[in-house]
């Protein structure tokens, strides 16, 4: 049972983390704490990538000590060196995560510039009110 | 089946008059002369094509073209068979007289949205003639749809709260079945993989009796929603806002009949006779039709407006072919199906008179002709000769059929759809008459004029050139056309022999 | 040069992106010519590598030079060209359209938005061609954060949109690349044949079936698939006229693509027949996204809220048609991919014609509207028969094949849905009918003719709207014969041969 | 790869986030997603990512969290949750 | 109303997090050197990468060429983002140039 849970146990805190980013992401009022939530999960989420390419027992990081010399490349054993793809994946995802993060910035200052306000129910009953104003419905008897 | 001839006649019998309609589109409200020439010319061209397909099926031959693929086993295909083109040559020819009519009918009564109401009339026509010549079930509904839709702008031509509500109406019902018809074909070709019309039917031996029941309910509901059966009837009274001669030719000719059409259709050529006698249903279908003969009959008596009975009386005639079809004799076969024919020549002229009178006059209640025979005399007269049609006296044609109808209900030893027949034109008789008895002996209201005063020439020629064409029929039931052969072999290729 | 085709689609557009502003910078006029002439290279590339596909069959493009497991793989088969020449055909279209109303929308910031225009493509066409489950992450986001910039330049309430679309958006992204993490860990490979390979031994595994309920969640988020459509109906409502024109058709049809893809090329059908229930699931959601969609559509009057919900709806039909899981079914999934995407092509084009004229967007607004646009509401009209699935309009043959896949399927409640909605649309778009085509009754019954009641004048709509509308409308009418030959040549190719 | 040190970083990772989603004041909140994005450096330091480390800590922890205090200022820096 | 959508939110983040968890039931144990992760394609990218790239950094040799597509990509997404945000926020400026 240890075991398992000491194998596990990196994996169930990820999950954790994810979880509070989600819920950020769901049941926060603010635009802010939204986009907070946002970066949280999606690190979580590269987190657990990372995670992958590590293996226990003596690898390290995926440079090669060797290189440059002819005969180097017979030497590399594929366990001394960390799964390089995650790796990989993952920085693209940063990348990915921060632009996201970039625009949904630039549309919340849009949003701070109309409603002055970064509360979501606040806003909402600002639309609500503007779109009532703005279309009046003809009461049409034929309809 | 006999030999097979490849030929696009049918197509461009169906293209000849989209291309019309475009034409009138195109040309607009500026030039009406060459608007309305579109229409004539689209008229007798497809008319000549039509009636150039009579001859090789008389031979024997059945004429095909395949546009092209829709499903894997179903194209868009034509395919002029002899019931088809018995529809085809009824709605071609009619087209003729209702193109004169229609021009004199919406001059005299200047109304507004002419170019709409050419386009769609062609369109029409177009997909009745489609529906006519279809090889299979989907190209009929590809049709039947288009038909559906381009009779709506017909129905609310006068685009009052009436003809909205009247459109309204039809379009829930149409649409409707044609919801109901989708279906019924998509379970159609699920069981037999096949839509082709095939003469005795093609459905025998696939799928359950319980589930062939239900699919025979689905397309009587389908296509009796245009036909009229009761209790889908609703929206044909309604949809007689119209202005009269789309009311002639599609509420008497076009659209109902293209639902009749489908209906024997069905009966005939998806599921057959035999199968049918199996099923045991075909008593139940001859049943409710037969009750809706005697109802709608009976609910004539009560309308005023002399549109609404006359549509009344067009939903009693309807349900008499299908209860012709439906008795699966050969004798009432051939009545219900010669009365495809019959019944729209009549139906045609009756509808013309009331638009004449209209026109002339402004009155459409039965109530206001007294005495306006001696006004509109020939219009009148007209008017007698096809009612006596519809109530089956010799020699208008409509006796044919009746006859044959009454032949084909004795040979079942059904007494009960003999009596129903009969019944029906007794109350032919009786909600005619006295049209015509007021017209011509009633003391005139103090509005009718004394001295003969008819409605334009372009408007009475048509309705007396399809008075005529009733008696012509009658008494030489084979004069030009053929109709009688034809009918024949119609009957012949479905039962064989 | 036809063997560079597949990677040509991709970068084509994106180096003409990355060179958008700077033309504009120069001169903001040449921006639109310059993104048409872009386009035309994908265009080219999508028809020929479609022809190739039917001439020769599916074939691969090794980015790079680097075999597949290992590399990337731009792979191109029947379903893939298809959606090619789809995303290119209506992408060209609206960039014709995009000129007026755009020059309008977007006045002094063309370049930018002929930019984000055409990244919004490459995400596309990118999300298509690639055979490489991270890399279709990569371009779903570049696809998504183009969209967000554009929509959230919409109207009044687009900001405020965009930020809710960002953050579902975001979780639908972030689910699809969880589902692609686990995945990854229960194999080691990101390529989609390679995976197709290496998944049946693990159907049972955790770990996969965990990885498939987040990719299939991701992607129906990002399809707007019930319940989780709840951002779409603001996003394109709000976006500019220009830019849903783009989007709002091809985003869910992308989407559905990926579903497709996942369901039936990354796992093999018998995985979803009898591994998890998910047709049960998708089947049943689909009929609430039809009546939801349906029923929300019924109660807008403005015409674009009303049409994204019939995208609800219509997202619904897709996925009826997956999750019935048989041969008509799944073919008229993907005819109804092309016919809808045109559809909402047609549709939004209309809706930027006449919002660029000056009309509003209430129904009650579209009073006389065909005679001061005759030609709009002539298109218009085609597209509301084709919706209601009146033949020979290309819907009508959509709706055909959806129905006989629930009837093959005997899931009678889906066909009625199915029939019960289309009368629903019959209804939603025969009460606009008859606004722009009927006088007002008051007016009859005052003897007031409508020609002579109003002076009606007619808009000129600019040639660069009224153009597309045209062919979009004479594609709809043309789809429609051509369905079989479609199906005929590409889409029985497409569907699993175990169907 | 110390299990120790390990959890220790787990355990300050989760505490930022749950403290950087519930603080009301939201420059204090982004200045905790700063750390937080600074653990997560360091654990994946840890596990031998260094790359993307570096990244997270230019990108992630620098860009990102000044783009969020740019933005904050320019807004309301009170949140109601 | 509120409260009832936070408590939707919750349980839809606790059927999530409890699906995942269910998911990490079959995942190789943590750090696993023979995981189909570390064993399928990626000990090829150890192993030629210099020979094929002459970059002793793996990341980069996989980035910049085995998977350049996917760095095309982000550069691509960053490109993207940053005409987004000039898109969006310049109309701001001009506005309250115009208001002020």
């Amino acid at each position: 049972m240890t075991e398992y849970i000491l194998a596990k146990y990196n994996y169930w805190i990820y999950v954790v983390l994810m979880m509070i980013g989600l819920y950020a992401m769901m049941g926060k009022r603010n635009l802010v704490k939204k986009l907070i939530g946002m970066n949280i999960f999606q690190t979580s989420i590269i987190l657990l990538f990372v995670s992958t390419g590590v293996k226990k027992g003596g690898a390290t990081v995926p440079i090669l000590m060797h290189a440059g010399h002819e005969h180097g490349a017979q030497l590399i054993q594929v366990s001394d060196y960390l799964n390089p793809l995650p790796h990989v994946l993952m920085l693209t995802a940063i990348v990915v995560s921060i632009a996201t993060t970039g625009v949904a910035l630039a549309t919340l200052i849009l949003i701070y510039k109309r409603y002055h306000t970064l509360e979501e129910d606040e806003i909402l009953a600002i639309r609500r009110e503007s779109r009532a104003y703005k279309t009046p419905r003809i009461l049409n008897p034929t309809d | 089946m006999g030999e097979v001839i490849y030929s696009a006649k049918p197509l461009w019998a169906v293209l000849v008059s989209m291309g019309a309609a475009f034409l009138i589109l195109l040309t607009g409200e500026k030039a009406r002369n060459l608007r309305e020439s579109w229409t004539i010319l689209a008229a007798l061209i497809k008319f000549g094509l039509v009636f150039s397909l009579i001859k090789p099926v008389l031979a024997g031959k059945t004429i095909e073209y395949t546009l092209i693929t829709l499903l894997p086993g179903v194209a868009l295909q034509f395919r002029v068979d002899a019931f088809g083109l018995l529809f085809g040559v009824v709605a071609a020819t009619l087209w003729i007289p209702t193109s004169f009519y229609s021009i004199g009918y919406v001059r005299t009564l200047n109304e507004h949205g002419q170019s709409r109401y050419f386009f769609s009339f062609a369109m029409c026509l177009s997909a009745a003639i489609g529906v006519a010549f279809a090889g299979n079930l989907l190209t009929l509904l590809i049709f039947y749809e288009i038909l559906t839709i381009a009779t709506w702008p017909l129905v609310i031509h006068h685009e009052d709260t009436s003809a909205i509500a009247g459109g309204r109406k039809y379009l829930v019902y149409t649409l409707t079945a044609g919801c109901i018809l989708l279906l019924a074909i998509g379970i159609t070709y699920s069981l037999a993989g096949t839509l082709d019309f095939v003469g005795g039917g093609f459905l025998a031996g696939h799928g359950s009796p319980g589930l062939l029941i239900l699919l025979l309910t689905l397309f009587i509901a389908g296509f009796g929603v245009k036909a009229g059966i009761m209790p889908f009837h609703e929206w044909l009274p309604s949809a007689m806002v119209a202005p009269t001669p789309v009311s002639a030719l599609l509420h008497a000719v076009a659209v109902v009949k293209a639902g009749v059409f489908g209906c024997v259709r069905v009966i005939l050529f998806v599921f057959g006779p035999e199968l049918l006698q199996q099923l045991g249903v075909w008593t139940i279908l001859a049943g409710v039709v037969a009750f809706t003969v005697v109802a709608a009959g009976l609910l004539a008596l009560g309308q005023d407006h002399l549109k609404r009975r006359l549509a009344f009386s067009t939903i009693n005639n309807l349900a008499l072919i299908i209860l012709g079809v439906s008795l699966l004799s050969k004798n009432a076969m051939t009545g219900g199906i010669l009365h495809i024919a019959n019944h729209a020549f009549m139906k045609i002229t009756l509808f013309f008179c009331a638009g004449a009178i209209y026109a002339k006059t402004h009155k459409d209640h039965v109530s206001q002709l007294d005495g306006l025979g001696r006004q509109m005399p020939f219009t009148f007269a007209a008017f007698a000769i096809a009612s006596m049609g519809l109530c089956g006296l010799p020699p208008v044609n409509g006796f044919i059929s009746k006859w044959f109808l009454c032949l084909g209900a004795v040979e079942t030893h059904q007494i009960v759809f003999l009596f129903v027949i009969l019944t029906s034109a007794m109350l032919d008789v009786a909600f005619f008459f006295p049209i015509i008895y007021n017209g011509f002996f009633k003391k005139p209201l103090p509005d009718v004029a004394g001295k003969v005063d008819e409605a334009p020439l372009l408007m009475v020629l048509p309705l007396c050139f399809t008075a005529l064409f009733s008696v012509v029929f009658g008494i030489f039931p084979n004069a030009f056309l053929n109709f009688f052969n034809i009918v024949r072999l119609a009957v012949t290729n479905v039962l064989g022999g | 040069m036809s063997d560079q085709l597949p990677a040509l689609i991709i970068v084509a557009p994106l180096l003409g992106a990355f060179l958008t502003p700077i033309i504009g910078w120069w001169n903001r006029h040449l921006s639109h010519p310059w993104v048409l002439m872009v386009l035309t290279i994908p265009l080219y590339a999508a028809y020929s590598s479609l022809f190739k596909v039917i001439k020769n069959g599916p074939f691969g493009y090794n980015l790079g030079g680097w075999a597949p497991p290992w590399g990337i793989e731009y792979r191109i088969d029947y379903l893939s060209a298809m959606m090619l020449v789809l995303i290119t055909t209506i992408g060209f279209l609206a960039a014709i359209n995009a000129k007026s109303a755009g020059n309008t929308e977007f006045k002094g910031k063309e370049a930018q938005f002929y930019t984000l225009f055409l990244l919004q493509i490459t995400g596309f066409l990118g999300i298509v061609i690639t055979g490489d489950l991270f890399n279709v992450f990569v371009f779903l986001e570049i696809s998504s954060l183009s969209g967000y910039g554009l929509i959230a330049h919409g109207e009044e309430g687009a900001p405020m949109a965009t930020f809710n679309y960002i953050i579902i958006g975001t979780i639908g992204a972030s689910f699809y690349l969880l589902g692609v993490g686990y995945l990854y860990m229960a194999t080691g490979s990101l390529n989609i044949a390679d995976l197709a390979t290496l998944l049946p031994a693990l159907y049972h595994s955790k770990m996969v079936l965990v990885g498939f309920a987040f990719f299939t969640t991701g992607v129906a988020i990002k399809m707007g698939l019930f319940p989780l459509h709840i951002w779409m109906p603001d996003a394109y409502t709000t976006a500019p006229n220009s830019v849903s024109t783009l989007i709002a058709p091809l985003m869910t049809k992308v989407a559905a693509y990926l579903l497709i893809r996942i369901l039936f090329t990354l796992f093999k059908p018998d995985f979803a027949l009898s591994v998890v229930p998910i047709a049960t699931i998708l089947g049943w959601l689909a009929v609430a996204a039809i009546v939801v969609g349906g029923v929300k559509a019924l109660a807008q009057t403005d015409i674009k809220r009303m049409v994204t919900y019939i995208m609800v709806a219509e997202v619904g039909y897709i996925v009826m048609g997956i999750s019935v899981m048989n041969r008509a079914g799944l073919t008229g999934a993907i005819l109804h991919i092309i016919n809808d995407a045109c559809m909402l092509l047609c549709l939004f084009l209309v809706i930027g014609a006449i919002s660029f004229k000056g009309h509003g967007r209430e129904i009650y607004h579209f009073q006389n509207l065909n005679k001061k646009m005759p030609l709009t509401m002539a298109a218009f009209v085609i597209v509301a028969l084709s919706m209601c699935g009146i033949p020979p309009a290309c819907g009508f043959f959509s709706k055909w094949y959806l129905i006989m896949g629930t009837i093959v399927a005997k899931q009678w409640v889906f066909t009625a849905t199915l029939l019960a909605s289309s009368l629903i649309n019959a209804v939603l778009f025969f009460r606009i009918i008859e606004k722009a085509y009927l006088a007002p009754p008051e007016d009859v019954a005052a003897g007031l003719d409508h020609t002579e009641a109003v002076i009606i004048t007619r808009d000129k709509v600019p040639l660069t709207m009224i153009v597309p509308i045209l062919i979009s409308a004479a594609i709809i009418l043309i789809l429609g014969p051509l369905s079989g030959k479609i199906i005929e040549t590409v889409i029985q190719h497409a569907v699993p041969a175990i169907f | 790869m110390i299990w120790q040190l390990d959890i220790l970083l787990l355990i300050f990772i989760v505490v930022c986030a749950i403290a950087a989603i519930n603080i009301k004041d939201l420059m204090g909140a982004v200045i905790i997603l700063g750390a937080y994005s600074f653990f997560m450096c360091l654990l994946w330091t840890e596990m031998g990512a260094v790359d993307v480390a570096f990244t997270e800590a230019s990108v992630g922890a620098g860009i990102s969290t000044v783009l969020f205090i740019a933005a904050v200022n320019r807004t309301a820096r009170r949140s109601k949750d | 109303m509120r409260n009832w959508f936070k408590l939707i939110s919750m349980a839809a983040v606790i059927i999530t997090g409890a699906l995942l968890i269910y998911g990490t039931h079959d995942m190789p144990a943590w750090g696993d050197p023979d995981s189909p992760a570390n064993s399928h394609v990626s000990p090829r990218y150890i192993t030629e990468a210099t020979k094929k790239t002459a970059t002793p950094n793996i990341v980069s040799a996989v980035l910049a060429d085995y998977r350049s597509y996917d760095t095309l990509g982000e550069s691509a997404v960053i490109f993207t983002a940053s005409i987004s945000c000039f898109f969006l926020l310049r109309r701001i400026r001009n506005k309250e140039d115009h208001n002020d």
